[in-house]
């Protein structure tokens, strides 16, 4: 186990006092650790939001890019070197809002990445607009008779997509999530966790307090992460109980496992071959 | 005096007139002639009407002349449509199933020929064989080609392919047409290429390993010729979700360090400008093709335009430096794709490559063979060039606004590259001290790009008084149209633009100072580059030929407006 | 019932001759003239792509926009006058690859439009790419290895999207089809008829000889569209038994129904109110 | 001599300084003052530093002075970064629990007082009657204007804010503040108002009924605005998922015949950009408003910049004619937003409205109340202006290139709208001659839109022979600055742009034809206007004053930088 304070960084860091980010910050850095990863073997790709600056506290590579476009950074990063380890810091409105459609490809490619998301229901870094997962009815600043469309259920939609590793976590259970972060590390394919996280400023509904009162860890009702329906079911409970853990996983060959050219070691490793290429060039 | 010619075989989409009109383009090559060929169809797969029109000379062309010398109707429509572009003493030959045929036409039972070869299909290998029955060619060489095409397919259909083409060879014997080319027994120098194909082999040559890319044309080709690369060399081609993933895939696999590229048109290029300012911000070397169609919007997606040359400039909120290019000639796309790459890496900055249907679809002859570099310069450093790695700063001024570029997870040094403004090390700042070096940092890099700037190619430019200026893919109809004209006796040369992007003000009004007028030629309805030349120099632009109906041009509507001016 | 033969157009068809669209287009004819709706009730939206030629052909309002864009255009339209009969042509592609996300809005938005996704599995219009619900391993002259991604699942995902109305039709049984185009336009609230479609220029896979001897019919299998467990089962068959038919019914508040300024009529027959406007000024 | 006077009240993220700035804001418009001020603020929600600069005086100001006179810190940091900018005399109040009391800055005990108050929270409230101790304002005023903003809250809210005012207001009754502007018993005649807020009332006079959105600092605030004018008057604002939907919302809601904006900065623009052409070749009006802050890509969201001239006038691919606006202030940017909207219909055409962060989060006195418009030209047509409903052609050619304009589903007329370049009839078309038929429609509309086009105003032109050239919101501090330069003895007049494109060349240039320097002033760092004035008009600008550290001008930058290039 390298040490988590080898996480540690000294930029300042810039989320409000009390927010939830804190302790997913915190678990991130004990399941780097706990898996002897050290700063220099991690690469972070986030998009722009609060979740998006994730990056900038903890110490390791990271590429911070456009509001919604994590994903495909991490899918261009990975193809390019599929020795990486990749981790997505995103934000729900991030991931789900602008960058949903990323979300839909990058489960269907299975790569081997892992996707946080700080799922705060509510766009934080832009002052409290509702996200696609706030509650319908969710008041805000914007909304003013509240949310009008259903939440978007980012497990449910993963399970649909064919996901390998779908897990929920909540930022007030730290050493469970960081649980959940080393095991969709650990995972070979697409892992997402999406991580409930109060946002003391704008989410005066799902906060802290509601959350401790709701969640169930999963793992402790004996459930089984390779029953499909099971998972499913679960994903769509939400009110009084509010399952925590890993739902489902199931392992199978990544998106660069299923490249022929990527068995042969990374493309960022190829040298260029002046003689190779001009056979080709010969052969036209 | 020499051949001249061309030939138009046109028919219905899925008539398999490409197909014809490149084995008629690769016996020309292989039987010493030179070639130019545009490709022309609509947005759709079957029906409608399409068009190959091949130019053939013995010496070298890099044009369409608009006037036709052999016309091949596969429908009536094809006679319809083109028949007052044949000149005096032309021949179209119509398929007798068509109507038209009779109306001038020459019936040959094209169908009917295919048929009794083996089947419907084959009616354009009957087509071929006509046409090169009325050019005279020596059948045996097309026989070689076609068994080489069809090498892949079993031999039935190899057969019945070859009984097809020498039934139509035979069909037209009684035939005569007053233009035959020398048919050689050595092929031309240089390679039957299409833009496209160019283009990819460019950035194979570049040492490019990933493509990423949403398929839209006319850029599918480059990706699809890269695609069939991959087949036997290490590269990968993804198609993406949509534009905006390409272009940060692109962004992704260059920030862990390969070479990518993205090609896209218009609207698939607007979609990617946010990710353009990113790969600015982040000082990510990437290369993205943008091959113009006709627009706004949809417009029409299989047809040519020159229409996005300020947008590309000035694409993305807020200033940064970037590379435009825009490849004149195949030779051009391969050496232009090759220092995109290079220099987008050099610079750190994203290069762009404007092109455009016509040229992608476009097929000439190369000058040569094409070269691979011996090496590539990556420009990168790792640990072992750093005298502390963990002091290592992603965006450390230099001086010269080019920061040392390390590869994430390549060593103790930490790779930190932000979207928003950022101090050295690659935090987040909003302090105005951090903004205005950076700002400085990344257009320091200016100055440096420009003098890698070729200056405008020149034709006949000393002494000429009136200059035609164009950029890119029309640059081989200008300069024969500059031919035309002083063969004519006026007094005009002109200049082609390649590298437009930091615009090469000295080096343009240095080789322009001579003459009293300037006429842009582009292929838009505002003479973006006559606006972008008055922009960059405040010389005037007197006059612009301009065409933005989707067709290339013609030596001759270059000509005719020339005259039109005066 | 208006007549069929009022939806034809002079209009030059422009699919290649056997094309499962041919179909699809008839089925909406019928469909319509069957709901007694007549050309000028009629808006279709549409995407880029052989299916968002649609409108072309069929005599009607439309709007023929951007590739993927299609349901956005569409909300507009219906926001502005929530009384139009909206329905969108759209392409596997279209619709679930440029357009993803607009697809995960418009379900949780349950806007009252009725979305047609002729799903042939391949990118038509551009010359036979691999698209978002092409099989794994199907190969194109792109995807020449074969394609290397879940396929996406368009009944799973607006099921588990907490869609209304959620169908699958075939092109090869028009009058099953023009059923649940029927039935679609009719339910109030957002609805999604993905339609198999036979590509014959570019997907050698799934013929129409290949769906025929798997489409079953649900409503033949006594399925209550009022059961989701099922209607989620339903949608993950694929393989020697494709079923087709309404998998999932739930009838429940729209989109514009959520909107109080609604209730009053649709924006578009508001007229401008200078002195309320300028009450609104003073009150600043 | 009046007063001219500035007050700088900052803190960290959280601690209320914006609501205090506008209470301050407020009292000073109800006792007769004219006010100007500035937000400035990090991308965080708490913490950071961030301040609201108040410009006080009795004569009509239109920008932020970069001198303070009343320094009110209300952490430590504002204290370290802005006690330079204090004038001779000058005063800072400190929080005495803060760090940094003693140096030079009076401490008062904020916190303390707030705390006995009723809360810590209200700190803000000690520091806004504190200053207002300062400025000798009436007390009674003051209550009266936070027991209207705490109307809605519950009364011991209210009266615990009263008594912290007071106790801040008493805390500094012994120190004596030099300048003290005359307090009246009456209002200012002007509103006071922000950018963001002008734009959206401009948009509700203009009866826009929709307005769809992705929020994106700094044109939030506008959406917001619209947002809450939709509690009570019936037009619907929705946000979408994502830029891209925002945009096609918006020509979806106008193409069924509402008026319908968007709002966006410039990476949401870029993903609009593809929307912008599709508007365009469909012909349908919508307004984009395009909030500018620096980039590239992220950049710093929350600061000023005018970095986006030449791209919005040339997004999207291919070419068509767009209005571009750039508002010089609060009255002009509602006027403008009302035009926009009529412009845009009246032409079939997009039309762009560009701010930035500073104009949309200043506040400033309006110069009167805003009428609303008697009514509004709608431009369409329906059965019953045709002939021949079933004829309707959408995109029929009428000579000036706007075709009547029917709406969707309203009667036997079909409205046939394509993206695809296409015939009279909306149906797509490939055909050369309709394509050139089609760009010449659309571009013939330029000449009567450039006809619409407000020449530059003109301040101390007649006579001048250096003349400042600037656009959009930096008007007033140009225009003091031409103030401020001609007491001082300069020669120097100023042009202030709000329509920008089509751009008006012929009434520029005849307004500018007397000068022989031209001097561009603008926030970014390539002196987009000044390319653009020679583009288009061929006149050489001899230099630009460029500020791109995402800060506003304060007038006395423009000055300074005057002096430095003489
Ligand atoms: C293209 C684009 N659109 C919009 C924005 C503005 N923006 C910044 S963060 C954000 C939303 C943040 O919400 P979320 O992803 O939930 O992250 P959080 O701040 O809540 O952690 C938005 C809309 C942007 N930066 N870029
Ligand atoms: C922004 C943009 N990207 C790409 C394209 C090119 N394009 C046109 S149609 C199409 C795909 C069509 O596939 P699908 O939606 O499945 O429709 P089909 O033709 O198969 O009916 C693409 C990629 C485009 N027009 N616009
Ligand atoms: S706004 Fe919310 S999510 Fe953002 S840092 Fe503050 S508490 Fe956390
Ligand atoms: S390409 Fe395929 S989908 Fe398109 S018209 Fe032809 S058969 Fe139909
Ligand atoms: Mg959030
Ligand atoms: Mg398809």
């Amino acid at each position: 186990m390298t040490d988590i304070t080898d996480f540690d960084c000294d930029y300042e860091n810039k989320w409000c006092p009390g927010c939830g980010n804190f302790n997913i910050l915190a678990a991130m850095k004990e399941a780097l650790a706990g898996m002897k990863l050290s700063p220099e073997n991690v690469l972070i790709v986030s998009g722009i939001g609060q979740a998006g600056k994730t990056p900038h506290f903890l110490k390791c590579n990271f590429f911070h890019g456009l509001h919604g476009r994590a994903l495909p950074v991490a899918t261009g990063a990975k193809l390019a070197n599929h020795k990486l380890t990749v981790l997505v810091s995103s934000g729900d409105g991030d991931c789900y809002g602008e960058g949903g459609n990323h979300f839909l490809a990058a489960v269907r490619r299975n790569i081997d990445i892992t996707l946080l998301t700080h799922d705060n229901k509510v766009y934080g870094l832009t002052k409290g607009q509702s996200s696609p997962t706030s509650d319908m009815g969710f008041v805000t600043k914007m909304q003013r008779s509240g949310v009008i469309s259903e939440p978007f259920n980012p497990l449910s939609v993963a399970l649909s997509l064919g996901a390998g590793f779908v897990a929920r976590g909540f930022s007030g259970e730290k050493a469970h999530l960081a649980g959940l972060i080393r095991a969709a590390v650990s995972h070979k394919g697409f892992s997402l966790v999406n991580i409930l996280q109060p946002c003391v400023s704008f989410n005066h509904l799902n906060t802290n307090g509601w959350y401790k009162k709701r969640v169930v860890k999963v793992a402790e009702t004996g459930h089984d992460p390779a029953d499909w329906n099971t998972a499913m079911h679960l994903s769509r409970e939400w009110g009084d109980r509010i399952p925590i853990g890993i739902f489902f996983q199931k392992q199978g060959p990544s998106f660069t496992d299923r490249i022929a050219h990527l068995n042969e070691g990374p493309l960022v490793e190829r040298t260029y071959d002046s003689a190779a290429v001009q056979a080709m060039l010969n052969g036209i | 005096m020499q051949t001249d010619i061309s030939i138009l075989i046109g028919g219905q989409a899925g008539q398999g007139i490409q197909t014809v009109g490149e084995l008629l383009a690769r016996m020309c090559q292989q039987a010493g002639l030179s070639v130019f060929a545009v490709n022309d169809f609509e947005s759709r797969i079957r029906g409608g009407h399409s068009f190959f029109q091949l130019r053939i000379s013995e010496r070298r062309i890099q044009a369409p002349s608009r006037h036709i010398h052999l016309l091949v109707a596969m429908s009536g429509e094809t006679h319809a449509l083109h028949r007052q572009k044949l000149v005096e003493g032309g021949i179209c030959l119509i398929d007798s199933a068509e109507d038209g045929a009779g109306e001038g036409a020459v019936a040959v039972p094209v169908t009917q020929l295919a048929t009794e070869a083996g089947g419907k299909i084959m009616a354009n290998t009957v087509a071929a064989g006509a046409c090169l029955g009325l050019l005279g060619a020596p059948f045996e060489q097309f026989q070689a080609i076609i068994t080489d095409r069809f090498s892949g397919a079993d031999a039935n259909v190899r057969e019945n392919n070859l009984d097809a083409a020498r039934a139509g060879y035979r069909a037209v014997a009684s035939i005569n047409f007053q233009w035959k080319p020398v048919w050689r027994d050595m092929s031309s120098e240089g390679m039957l290429m299409n833009g496209a194909r160019a283009l990819a082999l460019g950035a194979l040559a570049a040492d490019c390993r990933i493509g990423a890319f949403y398929p839209m044309s006319p850029a599918t080709g480059i990706m699809q010729q890269l695609s069939e690369l991959s087949d036997t060399y290490p590269l990968v081609v993804e198609q993406a979700e949509d534009e905006i993933a390409a272009i940060n895939m692109t962004i992704g696999a260059a920030f862990a360090g390969v070479r990518a590229m993205t090609a896209t048109s218009g609207g698939g290029f607007c979609l990617m400008t946010e990710g353009l300012g990113l790969a600015a911000i982040t000082e990510t070397p990437v290369v993205i093709v943008n091959a113009q169609r006709p627009g706004p919007a949809t417009g029409l997606p299989t047809r040519t335009a020159q229409g996005d040359l300020l947008f590309v400039i000035n694409a993305a909120q807020d200033e940064f430096p970037r590379f435009v290019f825009a490849p004149t000639g195949m030779d051009d796309a391969y050496a232009v794709m090759i220092r995109a790459f290079d220099l987008s890496e050099k610079y750190q900055v994203p290069a762009i490559v404007m092109t455009d249907q016509y040229f992608n679809d476009s097929f000439a002859l190369t000058d040569g063979p094409f070269d691979a570099p011996h090496g590539h310069d990556r420009y990168t450093v790792s640990d072992a060039d750093m005298a502390d790695p963990s002091a290592y700063k992603r965006y450390a001024f230099t001086g010269n606004g080019i920061s040392p570029r390390a590869l994430p997870c390549n060593g103790q040094a930490l790779v930190c590259a932000a979207g928003n403004e950022h101090r050295q090390d690659g935090h987040i700042s909003e302090d105005r001290e951090d903004r205005n070096a950076m700002v400085e940092k990344r257009s320091a890099k200016l100055s440096a790009m420009q003098s890698e700037m070729r200056p405008p190619a020149a034709y006949h430019v000393d002494g000429s008084r009136t200059l035609l200026v164009s950029w890119g893919s029309t640059a081989g109809a200008v300069q024969e149209a500059v031919s035309r004209l002083r063969d004519a006796g006026e007094d005009a040369g002109c200049l082609v633009m390649a590298d437009i992007w930091p615009f090469p003000a000295a080096a343009f009004q240095e080789v322009a100072r001579g003459a009293d007028t300037l006429i842009t030629v582009e292929q838009n309805a505002t003479a973006q580059l006559g606006r972008l030349i008055r922009q960059e120099t405040g010389m005037p632009v007197a006059h612009s030929i301009l065409q933005y109906d989707g067709r290339a041009f013609c030596v001759e509507d270059i000509v005719d407006q020339y005259h039109q001016l005066n």
